[in-house]
């Protein structure tokens, strides 16, 4: 039987490729929020994944208007990032684990979820920076992956009770998948930023620390708010919460903090870095 | 789409739904053409002719030509493909908020810097 | 207010629009088939829809496996045919209604379904040949479009239950919506047929019986089968099914048979056409 | 993935699931490429060439050159994506039913009007 070894959540903002890039992580700048990783390090060490189920969301790399899934899930045996359009150096490719994906989709679809299964699927920093973050300086990464992308572009998104419920699905299959695998679940995006619009710019901590303190031990309560609520204290591109609920969910029922951290700014972002172990 | 009795407008913000979707179409196409080298080559090569390819609308095309951001969001252009035409004019997100929000670059970023003023960390 | 002024069910084989083409309605093999067009065409003289919401399914020319959504709802100013990998002549494209796509889209995802959405579509004869036989010789068809394209290629497929619901969503969105169109409500494909494996040429007028019997008065029935079963008693390609209990679903509540034809085979298939008004 | 149990095997059929779709990704990706004119020209030109640049597996490839389409089904290949492969080789749904039904073309289709006979229409 899988074991479910915990769920790491950070943010994703592409300026941390470059921070990376440059080796500016000790410098006053990033330094608070690179911080946040030393024990993430610790962490992945000593409960070591070697499968990891990652909620994302694509930022029109990979899917355009022509056909946005609600939830996509990857069925590939590898995944490889490309140009997202500013010719920044691709990030490193990633191994799939196609029979785990199947097994997820053939559980989603029998609770009534409704994914695309995409055989083939570009990766983009909301998959990479995680795990630069997560195995620095590593040639090829430690986990196999399943790519799970919700859309966030265009709306009406799905809404957080219907991202927790999904998430939830993900467990069950985890849950009754046979093989021996440590599984990582994995959150990516947020928190609290809004990059277009006169309100461009906005941040908002205060929702931020609700969604931290209640992700744990009550869930359920990010998912009183509408998407329209959501933006409202998150803003535009804050909705990418919506892969921190799913991964919650797919974590299991009850969970224990091991470690946050959160600083205001990375880049126009409101970065936060979560550990949860399952109880 | 709204339904604005449930949903009050959110001041500055514009959700990226249907109706945005049908009106920002062309726009978001050529944006998200971008993702290819040779496309931006292209755009920076000669611009009226690559737009015109798209068939963006003249409110597409002249928010291009004056890199008015709140114009391509009116014109229904959705921030994720945006950020790749802003790319090729060298603009970061700080520039495109600087723009927005009619800020100098150094006041957005002063503006992001003073939200984190309160927090202690951990 | 919309008014829903009947559903429209029909086999799609592609051989019908060669059959079209060369002008062989008439001919001994076609004539069982085509003759029950007669009534399908006073019916829609009767009711002059002006809109169609239409569940069909893709054959591999819009969606591959690189992304197959389970649904897909098309949210386009136009729909074109094009190649589908024999060279044959177009079908003629199709104007778009998307202001009314949306609003069937945000009734979806409000109520927890995860559609993916379309603003550019390819549609293959599944859409084209239907109208072909419902409005032959016309220059341009008379009605709109909102094309909703139901997975038939890539198990897991939604289970008939999963689909009638989605139907039933669809109604709602129907009913809710505020324009003063007439909507016809169109289901293609089926019904018994298997192209692949040993068992090709395989149909079960019985199972096809069943639902037909059914699909007015107790639509429910059908979904009682898994997908497994539906393979077993309809063959591989017989989940086509799935379009016409979806499109049942997006009828409403009640409705009465107003016209069936039946009859077998046309290409490898069991051909059927079905109408039903609102009750 | 089907369970053996609740879903026991369907005789002379095969569910395109994800085993089969893990299998026939590059057979299938092949002959959705053929769509396009141009490549069932390629494919016409020069099969053996044209097979490589896909990467179909042995199997695929020797049931590709046979014309075998069970082969192909059992190399995870999907009917729709082959009936466009069979369209070159000019092979209707009537053909690839007799192929793989072990029948002439004439015995496949009485086979089919067969099944009509006991029919009363309306
Ligand atoms: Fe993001
Ligand atoms: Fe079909």
């Amino acid at each position: 039987m899988a074991e479910i070894v915990g769920a790491y959540f950070t943010s994703h903002v592409p300026a941390i490729g470059g921070a990376i890039h440059r080796g500016d992580q000790q410098t006053p700048y990033w330094k608070p929020f690179f911080d946040g990783f030393v024990r993430v390090h610790e962490w992945l060490a000593e409960v070591k994944p070697d499968v990891a189920v990652v909620f994302n969301n694509d930022h029109g790399l990979n899917f355009f208007l022509d056909c946005l899934p609600t939830f996509a899930v990857g069925a590939a045996a590898e995944y490889h990032n490309a140009d997202e359009g500013w010719g920044l150096p691709l990030y490193k490719p990633f191994a799939g684990h196609p029979d785990l994906s199947w097994h997820v989709i053939e559980t989603l679809v029998a609770d009534e979820f409704d994914p695309a299964t995409c055989q083939k699927m570009l990766v983009d920093h909301a998959l990479s920076i995680p795990f630069e973050l997560a195995w620095p300086e590593v040639d090829a990464w430690p986990v196999k992956i399943v790519p799970i992308a919700i859309n966030t572009v265009q709306h009406p998104l799905p809404s957080a009770k219907r991202a927790l419920a999904f998430g939830r699905s993900v467990h069950r299959a985890l849950a009754s998948w046979p093989g021996a695998e440590r599984v990582v679940v994995i959150g990516t995006g947020g928190l609290s930023h809004q990059l277009d619009g006169a309100r461009a710019g906005f941040m908002n901590p205060e929702y931020d620390r609700f969604c931290l303190d209640h992700l744990a031990n009550d869930p359920d309560a990010l998912t009183h708010h509408s998407i329209h609520e959501i933006v409202r204290l998150s803003g535009t591109q804050g909705v990418e919460v919506l892969n921190w609920i799913a991964a919650r969910g797919a974590l299991g029922p009850t969970a224990r903090e091991v470690h946050r951290n959160y600083h205001i700014p990375i880049s126009n972002t409101a970065a936060a870095t979560l550990l949860l172990d399952p109880v | 789409m709204a339904d604005p009795e449930r949903d009050p407008p959110i001041p500055g913000t514009t959700l990226f739904d249907g109706d945005a979707a049908v009106k920002g179409y062309a726009l978001n196409a050529m944006c998200y053409s971008f993702n290819d080298t040779a496309n931006r080559q292209a755009f920076v090569d000669d611009e009226a002719a690559y737009c015109a390819k798209f068939a963006l609308t003249p409110a597409q095309r002249q928010a291009v030509a004056d890199r008015d951001v709140l114009g391509m969001i009116a014109a229904g252009g959705n921030i994720y493909y945006l950020a790749k035409l802003a790319g090729i004019f060298g603009l970061n997100v700080q520039d495109v908020g600087a723009l927005q929000t009619g800020r100098t670059v150094a006041e957005f970023k002063q503006f992001l810097l003073d939200q984190g003023k309160e927090l202690a960390h951990g």
